[in-house]
């Protein structure tokens, strides 16, 4: 979706402020939404392309305005929601209300390490070829899916050169929404930064991007 | 600039909020807000094309979250700074402090139904003759400046039609950061829904912007 | 807001950028005398007249200015023709332009960001919202204002008001006729 | 946020102690110090080097760290002609197993909207300039591909220890945002 996490070339955002010696959490309720996010994907049955889309899935207004965990808290909620896992009062009581529904699996303590340790490979076995090879030009396809999609706008329409052939991997389009996995392959494309951003722009700049290939067209 | 002003194609936003016989006014103070704007463009202490660059200058999470008018002050307050037309104390206190200096033009009641008449025309005598014509095939440049432009992003890079040769009006690429009103062969310039928005998009639309000549190019 | 607009008017006020009674009288201007009935007229007077039809589709400014319309924010008027085959809608992506001299100020949709930013890429779901449904095979028009030009856009003129006087035909012209998200009334609506 | 935290946990979606347990993982032993190790490796030991280069999963995993936001890592080499950056424009993807949880400017707006179109406004901002004609590469992850910038080795550091070469190695300097210390830095503190 062309939301407010697509943030790729825009102004006005003003400048960079690094924080110096920044802990890695600003307070003990960031811990908590860091943990409870992480902690329910399992029980909550969704993927990461989904849990993107529920973060990005609001107005720009509010997802500008929002703190990191702030959006982290609000995605996990509408994620709940949805799912029939928590009701909107028993988030306004602060306590169960309901029947919980039932979980196949819930993370154990035991379970953390590991669990964190295998991550989620996003490789899969294909017996397709890849259509594009190294070297190859190929132009970002102008789509603008209502949806989730990881092409982000400012590539769009360019033009450039497949840097890396990566591997079949899942596709976060088709995942996010329950359609599957779908794997396509994925590619590292690289693009001028003066195709991307007019003449005007750093002629010593060069920008990649990890592209799946319903992205992409011959160019 | 890619601002937050630039919102043509952006999702998220939500359905839009129609309201049943709406007053021209929703609260006395954004009368005044309205009047003030107005009353204070005839002392051309700036030009409109400065007042919305500062407009969409703010912050995106800012500009998103303000309510029209509530920008409007906004934007007032940080002009009549940046132009030194008031202090910051007095903005805080609410009141000039000496010494006031008076300033030259002002708009007097009577005048206002002249001005409202006559309002401001853009066209000026043009400095050489126009580089298309109607009917050429044009592409909108893909230029991303830093300061106020009228070409929206969801064009940049996209070839459309000449409609119509509007005239030679002020640039306000220029004219917003105070170059001087370097005019400009203005042109309607239609473009294919789905030139726009991908293959996929509704084939019945068209949209049509006006465009200065240097934001075209022969296609 | 209230405070920090007060704050501001004192200021300017108190050097004389501005006379208060012009503030009172631009309020007066557009909350009362300007509006879309303005635009009704020109709208009525196009479909009673083939004439000025055919002159506010040429030169919408100076079609306008006869009748006493014009100026700020209307220095450059188009009429855009709605047909059978084809519907205007107008929309101002970067901001919020829009047609003052014949339309007075825009109502809040317009401005806001869900209409900005939806308009120029789904005029069919925002039509939708207004509860218009238009034919599949009409080709759909969207006038982004990204210059000092206004539109304005002529609806078509509803069946069964034949011979109608054009005070009578300008009670069918809503404002979001002439925008584009609406269409003019039915003269059996207007009996009711 | 307690009120949610109160109702999973009443409804035995999560168990409290494994919340615990995952704090404690990324606000104590996950962080830049696991890829400062990697970096090290790679300056003394030129076969680590080119296996990092070639396929750095595995490479990252010999020394001990995989799994979560870093399932497939790629090693991007620094050189004096090409300086390396990395962001993610469109959420927050990062190299969790060797760069621990990410600071609030890398998720920030004026991060994520600038370092793909102004990469030296941002480095200003960072306090420093490349060579006009250095060539910036940025990386925007937009993938499950994670990447982590290998700096240049900074010169009159021959002989050190792969343990006193890691003190060098920045977080930044991992992203692309900064450069390792100097030897100089790390005297002074010594003294």
């Amino acid at each position: 979706m062309n939301g407010g996490q697509d943030l790729g070339g825009m102004h006005g955002h003003g400048p960079v402020k690094p924080e110096p010696n920044e802990p890695v959490f600003h307070d003990d309720w960031e811990k908590r939404a860091f943990a409870l996010t992480l902690a329910m994907g399992m029980p909550g049955g969704w993927n990461i392309d989904m849990s993107r889309f529920a973060r990005e899935n609001r107005s720009p207004a509010d997802y500008l305005a929002m703190s990191y965990y702030q959006i982290w808290l609000a995605g996990l909620i509408d994620l709940l929601e949805e799912r029939g896992l928590v009701a909107e009062d028993e988030i306004e009581a602060g306590h169960s209300l309901h029947t919980p529904k039932p979980v196949k699996r819930i993370l154990s303590p035991a379970d953390v390490a590991k669990t964190l340790h295998r991550g989620g490979p996003t490789e899969r076995e294909t017996n397709t070829a890849p259509v594009f090879k190294r070297g190859d030009r190929v132009r970002a396809k102008n789509i603008n899916p209502p949806t989730h999609t990881r092409l982000p706008r400012y590539v769009r329409g360019h033009a450039g050169i497949i840097e890396r052939v990566i591997g079949c991997h899942v596709f976060p389009d088709s995942n996010a929404t329950g359609a599957g996995e779908n794997p396509q392959w994925l590619y590292t494309v690289r693009f001028d930064g003066r195709e991307l951003w007019g003449p005007d722009g750093d002629p010593t700049m060069q920008v990649s991007v990890d592209a799946w290939e319903p992205y992409l067209e011959s160019a | 600039m890619n601002g937050a002003a630039d919102m043509g194609g952006m999702h998220g936003f939500g359905a839009i909020g129609i309201e049943a016989n709406e007053p021209v006014f929703h609260a006395e103070w954004e009368k005044k807000a309205f009047a003030l704007n107005m009353a204070i463009g005839v002392a051309n202490i700036w030009n409109l094309d400065a007042f919305r660059f500062a407009r969409e200058s703010l912050p995106p999470s800012q500009y998103l979250n303000l309510s029209y008018y509530g920008l409007w002050v906004v934007t007032l307050e940080n002009m009549m700074l940046d132009y030194g037309v008031a202090t910051k104390g007095e903005i805080k206190a609410g009141h000039a402090q000496a010494p006031v200096k008076k300033s030259k033009r002002t708009i007097a009641a009577a005048d206002v139904a002249n001005m409202v008449l006559c309002g401001s025309p853009y066209n000026r005598p043009a400095p050489g003759p126009a580089l298309f014509k109607v009917g050429d095939r044009v592409r909108a440049r893909n230029i991303h400046p830093k300061t106020h432009t009228r070409l929206p992003r969801y064009v940049r890079g996209h070839a459309g039609e000449v409609t119509r040769i509007v005239g030679c009006h002020v640039f306000p690429d220029s004219n917003a950061v105070n170059k001087g009103e370097d005019p400009h062969w203005l042109y309607t310039v239609r473009f294919d829904g789905r030139e726009l928005w991908g293959e996929g998009s509704d084939p019945t639309v068209r949209v049509s912007i006006e465009a200065w000549e240097p934001y075209l190019e022969p296609a | 807001m209230q405070l920090r607009v007060r704050a501001l008017e004192s200021i300017l006020l108190e050097k004389e950028y501005i006379d208060p009674a012009a503030l009172d009288e631009l309020i007066e201007t557009y909350e009362k005398k300007i509006g879309p009935r303005n635009g009704a007229r020109v709208v009525a007077k196009a479909w009673a007249d083939p004439d000025f039809r055919r002159w506010l589709f040429e030169d919408g400014t100076a079609a306008i200015e006869s009748l006493g319309y014009g100026g700020r924010s209307g220095n450059h008027l188009v009429a855009l023709e709605n047909t059978t085959s084809i519907h205007n809608m107008v929309v101002c992506t970067l901001c919020s332009c829009y047609p003052w001299a014949v339309l007075g100020l825009p109502p809040l949709w317009y401005k806001s960001a869900p209409y900005r930013s939806r308009t120029v890429a789904d005029p069919r779901g925002v039509l939708r919202e207004f509860g218009i449904e238009l034919p599949k095979d009409t080709e759909i028009r969207v006038w982004d204002s990204t210059a000092e030009l206004r539109y304005l856009v002529v609806p078509m003129r509803p069946a069964g008001t034949d011979g109608w006087s054009e005070e009578k035909l300008a009670a069918l012209v809503t404002r979001d006729s002439m925008i584009g998200t609406g269409l003019a009334r039915q003269p059996q609506e207007f009996a009711r | 946020m307690r009120a949610l935290e109160t109702v999973l946990t009443e409804k035995g979606y999560v168990d409290p102690a494994a919340l615990d347990l995952l704090v404690e993982t990324y606000e104590k032993k996950v962080g830049p110090r696991n890829g400062a190790r990697v970096v090290a490796r790679a300056w003394t030991d030129p076969a680590y080097r080119a296996r990092l280069l070639k396929d750095a999963t595995p490479a990252i995993s010999e020394i001990g760290y995989a799994g979560r936001q870093g399932e497939h890592i790629v090693a991007l080499e620094n050189t004096p002609k090409l300086h390396n950056m990395v962001v993610c424009t469109l959420c927050s993807c990062y190299p969790w197993p060797v760069l621990g949880l990410p600071p609030v400017w890398y998720k920030s707006a004026p991060y994520r909207s600038r370092a793909v179109s102004d990469p030296r406004g941002v480095l200003a901002d960072f306090g420093f300039t490349l060579p006009k004609d250095t060539e910036i590469r940025i990386w925007d992850s937009t993938a499950e591909i994670r990447y982590l910038v290998v700096p240049m080795r900074p010169a009159g550091t021959e002989g050190w220890s792969e343990e006193k070469l890691a003190s060098l190695v920045t977080r930044d300097s991992m992203i692309g945002t900064g450069l390792p210390k100097s030897p100089k830095d790390i005297e002074d503190i010594e003294k």
